[in-house]
């Protein structure tokens, strides 16, 4: 094991899948520079800026690229630098990336990563701050990824890079920077396998992404017994972790990041309730941010973000239901 | 063969791929109307020359993509005819299985990476599709087909800048047929037209008369012989008319009949056949004709596909229970 | 009250809008024409062609133009043709009109209409079929209306023209030939109001949009007292009849055509359960598409589409449960 | 006055509005860098006379938009300042209450229709703004700021077209820095540039030394009077360069140290301030300088927003509870 950062172990991974397949190549704006976050530092130099290429801003056609690229053969990563910028390049995404296998009956797949960093960072304001990972759930076709440690960026990037289905890589911002332990040798993590990040009887704690780290903290902080389930894949999801957890506590916490209002939180619940019945629990919320944009100030950040104190209010809150 | 046997031969085969999608159009819009057909169908009638004159200069390995109004460009690119009609059908053993219907036709093993509902989509994937066949080296090129409607979307611009930026081989058909679904479109196109823009990209451009199979053919030829040898990509400005509506039901109300009337007088197909032996001009549109009415026939004999198949080919991991 | 069409209830309270307001005027593709489905014929005749504007294939610039027209005061209606096709001016919608007003503190204000009509229809296949509402009740800043009825239909029309937020109008594809009775006035229907379109205490069924007729005929057939709520408005969307419904019944049932996974109706549904508590709740279930693109063939589509039969057995599941 | 003084008045004004700009952004650059001033600062320091000369020429009821590096349109276009100040602070006062930032100033009352973090996102926007104008019959023009990388965005294409297809009143103004974040824009453009673009959709363009705030005056007075006089939208294409990196903190390391140091040495201030007074130079300078000190020093005395103020002003109805 070795301490690295997000940023960090996301390109060793990278580089490592570039190493093993020829047909792996990335493109997006400012990659030869190493990317904003440093996520691609060296990769130019290592494989040639055929392979690692630098692109106009052309959102629409960084992506739209990407499909007829991977319908030739490749596998290409798609960097979108922010996930807001995808919003320029949703047509390709929805309609064409995410539904050509299927339209098509199977001739072609589009065999490609779409990387883009998601959520508040930095004072980035409501144009750069967006957390859209319901959105791309609700679309078929589309496998979605969302880690929230430097393993997890490695190991579902590998399988994301290995993967026939379009995988959307949904990196959290305000974590490139964060540390972790990452293996030596990194392996490929499964879609759909939670990770279980800590253990308890009074209640199911389900995050991904950018909360992760929030919500173990809390969960430590919290003096409750928490089981908590960081999904790293919203897309297949680990429903049945999720409800064997729920079955046994009878209490569910979801905490995203993203508007509460049909965020992903609202799925994992309906679907833990459909499967469980609703007899089968006896507490149920979801924590996310309130249906307004995000501000620039730092205070009025602060009253719509998910600090640990908050999250552990709600962890407090959702054991003490019926207890 | 001697040359001017070569070229007859080369004639009457562009001919026939002209006569099979005309042919075939006709089946499909027949089809469409009597409802035997589901959803739509966009004839392009009147426009063969361009498909095929563009795609008389394609080998197999060279990829096309394609529009809403689709079937000349797939046939021309030697998709299976048959399974075609099956699939705008709707039936088993259509190009897509049923699942794609006229708009959404493929057909891989040619090369012919797909039609697409959303105008201009097939610019960009294009240019990865070139960028694509660089990396690998493949001896290949890519043919973008696409409306004079799309000239007005950003990925018109997007697509024609990245291609002359990374020189890449594409050969970019805009076909001009006067028409963006109801609204004609220089209505609704300010400047110098397609080609200009192009051009203002860094692509350059060549005006053809697309009615005449001949000198797209010729055109083409020599704009691919330019992608071909390493020149990045070119852009073919093809004028030419919607002869039907936008659509198989549209009565396109909205133009003079005598317009259409005048572009159905400098018929692509008549003009070629002018130059060739009335017989086998004559064998060669009933041989087409008859094609085309049995593939019909095969698709309304068709079994439909299996019910389950609309859960199938979404993706591997997190597919539809 | 008159009989007529989906498509003449819109065009009628267009109309009376754009005489009532000089401010008001349409943009879109074929405007001119009537649109694609009649739902402005004869407009440019009356309001003339700097009112009823046929633009070229710009989504991106017909969305951002409506909105530059409603920051300087004009109060546009923009057509997006079918809502797949905003998927190409997503940024537009999402990061521009929806955040504006937030952004610059108050300035200003997108006070436009987005007209996305959307769903199945006529075998339209994968890329012109989509159903995308859940995506736009979770972005901040929009109100988003979906029609079942003519009556629906024009009321809430009015609305949108009438209201300074900027207003998403989903009209069902599939409806627009449908007939049914408009008031010879016809009255703005405000948003976040359900139409209580049946009573009944068995079970609690809430739709909206191309459902309300399927849901409406199932209750009938269905031999169940079902309390049927057409949503009209899924943001806001009437929260508080839901709830007291279900809190009656103790049995809720979704049914969308939109995917069910992060559908709106995971929304509906986990905020019931978060109201009433899941042990206020005997059954629950959603109703929607399975998570695959919308197929071609009639007999593929079938099997997706939601029938009168295939609700009516979801009304006999939910009302069966622990009875 | 004589034309001589008005000239030197009109000249003094904009070398005060240069001189404010550069002030405010320097003290904003800092502000940045020590953390003062939350998120990100783009600042056009050495592009001022592109924002002043266009704005020279604009009346108050005319409207800009703007983008992501937009305070020195906003100052030119008479924006508060000290609000502005406060907004990139993040602070209860500024432009937009603290929930914009420096990336999202508007100032409405002044027609500054907002910056943009998206690249390009202006030009839509700007077409409309003119459609209204039009619809109303207000007497005014919009003017829309972007710089050289949104040339390769879909909606430049789009908004073109769209310009020119109305004739609507807007003047589209290119800040060509040559950069585009941290790759040289034309190592990414192909083509004959932005102009070449614009024209080809039909938008007569006119290229300007943009580091000469004199010129930049002189065109862009006689291209809004030709918009003025309903001759439809122009084109300005304005060569400059970015002193600093693309944000307050990029040191720019990408590009060599003298092409930057070269830049600073056609300094559009000092241009101008060399056919000036050089004891009202000074002056005008002090006073630029103390004025964005003391709006500063103002910012950071300034009071938080109330954090409620995150809950509002989203939309009446469905507003968060
Ligand atoms: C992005 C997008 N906008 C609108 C449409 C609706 N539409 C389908 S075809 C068409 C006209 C296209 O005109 P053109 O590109 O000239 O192609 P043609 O139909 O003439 O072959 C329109 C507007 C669409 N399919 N995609
Ligand atoms: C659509 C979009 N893509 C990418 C970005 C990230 N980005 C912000 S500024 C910038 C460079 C813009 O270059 P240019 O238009 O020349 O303006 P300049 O920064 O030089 O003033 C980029 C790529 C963005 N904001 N929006
Ligand atoms: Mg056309
Ligand atoms: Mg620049």
């Amino acid at each position: 094991m070795t301490r690295m950062t997000f940023a960090e172990a996301a390109r060793r991974a990278l580089a490592e899948e570039m190493r093993r397949d020829p047909l792996v190549w990335a493109l997006g704006e400012d990659l030869v520079q190493g990317g904003i976050f440093g996520q691609y530092k060296g990769l130019a130099e290592e494989f040639g800026t055929d392979r690692i290429v630098s692109t106009p801003i052309s959102e629409s056609t960084i992506m739209g690229a990407g499909l007829g690229a991977a319908l030739c053969g490749t596998r290409p990563v798609v960097e979108m630098r922010i996930a807001d910028f995808t919003l320029c390049a949703m047509d390709e995404l929805v309609s064409q990336i995410a539904k050509v296998r299927y339209m098509f009956g199977g001739q072609g797949r589009a065999a490609l990563v779409v990387r883009m960093p998601q959520g508040m960072w930095r004072n980035s304001a409501a144009q750069h701050s967006q957390c859209l990972e319901a959105w791309l759930t609700h679309i078929p076709g589309l496998v979605v990824a969302a880690p929230g440690t430097p393993a997890d960026a490695a190991g579902l990037l590998k399988s994301a890079v290995r993967s026939d289905d379009p995988v959307v890589l949904m990196e959290p911002k305000n974590l490139w920077t964060a540390e972790g332990e990452v293996m030596e040798e990194i392996a490929p993590i499964p879609f759909g396998v939670a990770r279980h990040a800590a253990q308890g009887d009074a209640l199911t704690v389900v995050t991904w992404s950018a909360m992760v780290p929030v919500v173990e903290q809390a969960a430590r902080e919290s003096g409750i017994a928490c089981d908590v389930f960081d999904l790293r894949s919203l897309w297949p999801w680990d429903e049945a972790a999720v409800i064997a957890s729920a079955r046994r506590t009878g209490r569910l916490l979801v905490v995203h990041e993203a508007v509460t209002v049909s965020g992903f939180g609202a799925e994992v619940v309906a679907r833990v309730v459909e499967a469980l019945g609703p007899g089968g629990l006896r507490a149920v919320e979801r924590l996310g941010s309130p249906r307004a944009p995000v501000p620039f100030s730092p205070p009025l950040e602060d009253s719509i973000r998910l600090s640990p104190a908050r999250v552990a209010d709600a962890i407090r809150r959702v054991a003490a239901v019926g207890a | 063969m001697s040359s001017a046997s070569n070229e007859t031969a080369r004639r009457v085969a562009m001919l026939r791929d002209m006569a099979r999608i005309r042919a075939f159009e006709r089946e499909a819009v027949a089809a469409m109307r009597s409802g035997e057909a589901p959803g739509v169908v966009h004839p392009s009638i009147g426009q063969e020359g361009v498909a095929v004159g563009v795609c008389a200069n394609l080998r197999r390995a060279d990829r096309i993509t394609s529009t809403h109004r689709g079937h000349g460009h797939a046939i021309a690119k030697g998709a299976d005819a048959r399974a075609m009609m099956l699939e705008l059908h709707g039936r088993a053993g259509g190009s897509c299985g049923g699942k794609g219907g006229s708009m959404h036709i493929a057909d891989f093993a040619v090369g012919m990476l797909g039609a697409n509902g959303v105008v201009g989509a097939g610019i960009p994937i294009a240019c990865g599709a070139a960028q694509a066949i660089r990396l690998t080296k493949e001896d290949a090129i890519v043919a973008c087909f696409f409306g004079d409607g799309a000239v007005n979307r950003g990925p018109f611009l997007e697509g024609m800048n990245w291609a002359a930026l990374y020189r890449l081989p594409v050969l970019f058909v805009c076909e001009d047929n006067g028409f963006a679904a109801f609204t004609r479109n220089s209505a609704v196109t300010a400047g110098g037209g397609p080609a200009v823009r192009a051009e203002a990209c860094g692509v350059p451009a060549t005006a053809v008369d697309g009615e005449d199979v001949l000198s797209v053919d010729a055109v083409a030829a020599e704009l691919v012989a330019r992608i071909r040898g390493g020149g990045g990509p070119q852009f073919l400005h093809a004028k030419c008319y919607r002869w039907e509506g936008h659509t198989g039901t549209d009565a396109a109300g909205y133009r003079p009949a005598e317009e259409a009337a005048a572009a159905r007088g400098r018929d692509c197909i008549r003009r070629l056949a002018a130059l060739l032996d009335p017989e086998e001009v004559a064998a060669v549109e009933a041989e087409a004709a008859a094609e085309m009415a049995g593939h019909r026939a095969a698709a309304m004999a068709a079994p439909w596909p299996d019910p389950g198949a609309a859960f199938t080919d979404v993706q591997d991991a997190g597919a539809p229970a």
